[in-house]
């Protein structure tokens, strides 16, 4: 890897410079990473793809709250990473049809970067409006990269120091009637968006989060309660669900 | 000097022969698709697919795995497609490797053990099956049907009768004397035995206060088992019950198959490791031929059950400090 | 919002006040005096001895250590001073520094476990025995003591009769159905029991083809037993059997004590850890401070058993994938 | 730490620059070091005492032969490493009434590159020959170091790339008459020397290794078989005994 970029408080980015297969992957799909360690974590861990550079090299956004995020955090360039990926569904691809609402709760912002982009990209930056929440202002990262793309942006933070006092939800008030909702971030964030998109109707993509051994739906671990199955997988049904096919 | 030899990692066991010595595990390696492109499945020793039950099954509740030091807990509850699904969706991809198929499977009560050894006999592509009696018997309160010998001797001999295929049992290590489990196995007609499922254990999210997995109770692989597995491997081919085994249990790397061979294994299995390395199967197989020729062993039998041991420092104190 | 709680860490159990619920665990912290000066021996919840046997003994030959995946594996083969070498040459330290003293004992053949414990009954000093049960039993063709129930509540009603002081009883976890040695102990007279001695396990140098510990087999301890160590406490915690319960395997910081009080223990026990760090049993008692103040508690006594289950998704598979 | 040193080979220096106790511990003298590494290895490693630096930093001389050694080498300046120690018991000191012979194989140079500079700074190197033994070249480190001392200098090599060709044993000729031997390395060496001692009836001190827990004679892990007792510890009797006491 080429090492890694603190972003304030415990966010920061790893970043490999030969991202092999994720290139041309989209937003929501992810990868397992692992490090060279030998033993504690065993598991590799799912990390959504935020960004692939030209050249090949790609970026993902971490915050560290465990052992794996330390363990990455404190790679240095040179420490070898290995990839599985891209794994899972992608968001929708941007729509002129469509009014998006994009709705990120701390480092949950990785694929909706990425969607943003991928938006700007195709013309319909303003057909796009990215909701970014944190418990403080240290959880607002990279807002240079967000304004760069030209999408509508709010902001939110529990504590009040950046944006809307409150949680990401208390910041949608007036834009939600038509739109079409998109979420990643701490699963309480995503069930509140769940039962709003149920009760209003709003069309809802969920990027969800289980704890998963393998990513291709060998170990079983991912299930997630859903309408049709009794279960359907995070890796390979999800991450991205419509929020009517399950119960997260 | 390095002895210069030609390693042939063909193993034989149960009437066939394997490619290699290294199988993948039940539960870890899907019904093998979903591995295919990340590893060659056709140099495989074989596949050992998920546990099958007569009809499909859907599984416990959320959370299903945790970490623990140096391994993982996990309480799938044995979901599977059921042997018609299995069948119909998942051996035509199987036969078509040209990898030894072992299909492991399980009852939820006695009767549905031979049952679904029935069900499964007879198909082209099949090569063995492996019992899982690692599931709680409802009648005896719960206990796994692996745990007391002479319902298990019993619980084999009615699958022994339901079948032609060469029958495994899979032990569980949730006992007191592995070798009275083993022999009652083999009494009532194992062909071999895999050597060790998953040890019973349990996570505590003290925040929470709550258990880490739903079911409270998981069962414990990777390699902090290791040196439980490789000890019960040893118990068992100590006693010469005549019938290869398969050992298995926090193998990672080539020498750690070295070790099971060493310790009395005919063939191992990579479980948990696969979740970690997809390529962990053949590369294990990989690592185990050049660790070989290093030795100067030209089959994986050299090494069989060669443990050196140094007799006058014997008997020792089992299991204690 | 934090709420502030003034935490005492004092625990009572055995009929006693306990200044911390951490303890230092047997065989992990010789005779206390070989700590001196690396950490506050007077502020620890006890020191649990070596175990003891009525004469000295030399213990195993080597090598007697070997590391495992977040563990290691020991056979000292119960190396002691005998029961007057401790009195005489031990106690004295251990009486001085207000700390409470349990000794563990056990015997080579079965009248000598009684023989032991009265030799150390009537000793000031002396708060609690912890018998030691995973020794191996020659006349039952060396399994543990501790695997057989009717042969273990004889065990322990036979020192019952020979002290008065308070008894622990301390359990192999290499056993099918640990709730029923808990019982046998507590039928027998246990005042209280420890969960979990180290588990049976195995290691192999495969260059060197040989076992790495002289006598094959040896007691795993360390963080890897953990999840092995929560199930068997949490299960005898389950059975309720009125005696309180030490609970161990793995513990290395105050979050890993606060499982083990969850799961149903009263008092904890650091084994290992203390290699790693001389001063882990004093620090786990302060982390387990921190931890109570953070989640409120006031008390150890607050989380015993406390742990939160959502009943609706048992019962489990136990030990099952 | 300070960081490491290469040497060539898998050998390498460790450098802390606040050994604490360490200072004015004596040659043979050992510490247990760990990193702060969670899970595998769990026990922290025996390292010999190299060198005390002026200003309380100390230098461990390791090679690289499994996960211990590998996690030292892949440290880097800023990394913590706990240090229990000055453990056991060391070299007697040099004496003028004596000659004395050291035996270092590879990395067992360690306490004997030591005591070649007390001897120097007692005025004594006159009086010491050092004999230094490896696989091959590659193995003989810290020739400047030694030389410095002013200690007579022997080689030897088992590939014959530097000094005699073979064993450290056949590099001996003609100085044991009358020696005193000191001798630290791997076990197959300091038996043959324990065997020779005994058989001319030499006085000698080897410095053994056996794996070790604790480091203090808590985990009895560390005997070694004994004349006068059926065990002797490394930890606390040693490291260094008299060829005599031990049957290592
Ligand atoms: C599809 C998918 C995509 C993901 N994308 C990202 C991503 O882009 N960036 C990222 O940082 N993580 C992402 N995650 C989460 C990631 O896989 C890890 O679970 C997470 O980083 C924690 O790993 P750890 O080893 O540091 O923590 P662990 O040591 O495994 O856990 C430590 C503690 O943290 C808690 N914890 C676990 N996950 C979280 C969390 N997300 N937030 C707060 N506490 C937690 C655990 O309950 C535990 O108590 C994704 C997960 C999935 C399934
Ligand atoms: C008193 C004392 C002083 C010591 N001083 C030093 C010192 O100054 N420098 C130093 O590097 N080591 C020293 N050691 C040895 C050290 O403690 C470790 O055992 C050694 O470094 C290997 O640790 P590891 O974790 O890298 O290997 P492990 O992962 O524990 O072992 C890996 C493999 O290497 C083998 N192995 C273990 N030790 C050695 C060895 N010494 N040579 C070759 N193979 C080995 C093992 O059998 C195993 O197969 C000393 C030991 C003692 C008891
Ligand atoms: C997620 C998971 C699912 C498993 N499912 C099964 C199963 O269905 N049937 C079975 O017999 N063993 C099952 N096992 C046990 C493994 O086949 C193997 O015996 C055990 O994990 C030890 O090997 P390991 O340490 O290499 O993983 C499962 C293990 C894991 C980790
Ligand atoms: C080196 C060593 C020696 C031990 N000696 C004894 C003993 O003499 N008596 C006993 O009951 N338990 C003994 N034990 C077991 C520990 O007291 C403890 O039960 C076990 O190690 C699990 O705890 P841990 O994982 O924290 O080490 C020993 C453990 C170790 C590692
Ligand atoms: S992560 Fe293994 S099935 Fe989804
Ligand atoms: S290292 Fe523990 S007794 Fe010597």
């Amino acid at each position: 890897m080429q090492g890694t970029v603190e972003l304030g408080g415990k966010s920061f980015l790893l970043r490999v410079e030969d991202a092999g297969e994720l290139a041309g992957c989209a937003p929501g799909q992810f990868a397992m990473l692992r490090g060279e360690w030998d033993g504690d974590p065993i598991l590799p861990r799912a990390m959504s793809v935020m960004r692939v550079r030209a050249g090949g090299g790609a970026d993902f956004l971490m915050k560290e709250v465990g052992r794996g995020t330390r363990l990455f955090r404190d790679m240095r360039a040179g420490d070898r990473v290995t990839i599985l990926g891209p794994l899972g569904h992608p968001f929708p691809a941007p729509d002129a049809a469509r009014r998006d609402v994009l709705v990120a709760g701390g480092v949950g912002l990785a694929p909706l970067l990425m969607q943003a982009e991928r938006a700007a990209a195709a013309g319909l930056a303003d057909h796009v409006t990215l909701v970014h929440g944190g418990r403080t202002g240290e959880d607002l990262v990279l807002q240079d990269d967000l304004r760069a793309t030209g999408v509508a942006l709010r902001l939110a933070t529990e504590d009040g120091s950046a944006g809307t006092r409150g949680r990401v939800t208390a910041a949608l008030g007036g834009i939600l009637d038509g739109a079409t909702l998109m979420a990643c971030g701490p699963t309480p964030m995503l069930r509140a968006l769940h039962a709003l998109a149920l009760e209003r109707g709003l069309p809802c993509h969920l990027a969800l989060e289980e704890t998963m051994a393998c990513g291709i739906r060998a170990c079983l671990g991912c299930a997630v309660p859903a309408r049709e199955k009794p279960y359907l997988y995070v890796c390979t049904d999800g991450p991205v669900f419509e929020a009517r096919e399950v119960w997260p | 000097m390095a002895l210069s030899v030609t390693v042939d990692l063909t193993a034989f066991a149960l009437g066939r022969a394997w490619k290699t010595p290294v199988l993948a595990a039940s539960g870890t390696f899907g019904y093998g698709q979903e591995y295919e492109g990340l590893t060659d499945l056709s140099a495989l020793g074989g596949i050992v697919t998920k546990g099958l039950s007569p009809r499909p099954r859907a599984g416990n509740p959320l959370a299903r795995i945790c970490e623990t030091p140096s391994g993982m807990l996990n309480s799938i509850g044995l979901e599977n497609v059921g042997v018609e699904g299995f069948l119909r969706g998942k051996l035509p991809f199987l036969r078509a490797l040209g990898t030894r198929v072992v299909v492991n499977f399980f009852g939820e009560r006695f009767e549905e053990y031979a049952e679904c050894a029935a069900l499964l006999d007879g198909h082209e592509g099949i090569d063995a099956l492996e019992m899982n009696v690692s599931c709680p018997n409802i009648k005896a309160g719960g206990m796994e049907y692996g745990t007391d010998p002479e319902t298990l001797r019993r619980l084999v001999a009615s699958c022994r009768r339901a079948t032609r295929l060469p029958l495994i049992v899979k032990l569980t290590p949730n006992v007191t004397d592995i070798v009275a489990i083993a022999r009652a196995a083999v009494d009532g007609g194992a062909d071999g035995l895999a050597v060790i499922n998953t040890v019973s254990g349990m996570a505590i999210d003290a925040r929470a206060r709550r258990p880490k997995l739903a079911t409270i109770f998981g069962g414990l692989s990777g390699p902090a088992v290791k040196p439980i597995a490789q000890r019960m491997v040893y118990q068992v081919a100590r006693a010469r019950l005549g019938v290869p085994i398969f050992g298995m249990g926090g193998i990672r790397t080539g020498e750690d198959a070295a070790e099971f061979l060493l310790a009395g294994a005919t063939l191992v299995q990579v479980g948990t490791w696969n979740f970690v390395d997809p390529d962990a199967t053949a590369r294990v197989a990989r690592e185990l031929a050049a660790f070989l020729a290093e030795v100067g062993c030209a089959r994986p039998a050299d090494l069989v059950g060669k443990l050196e041991l140094d007799e006058s420092l014997l008997p020792h104190t089992p299991g204690g400090p």
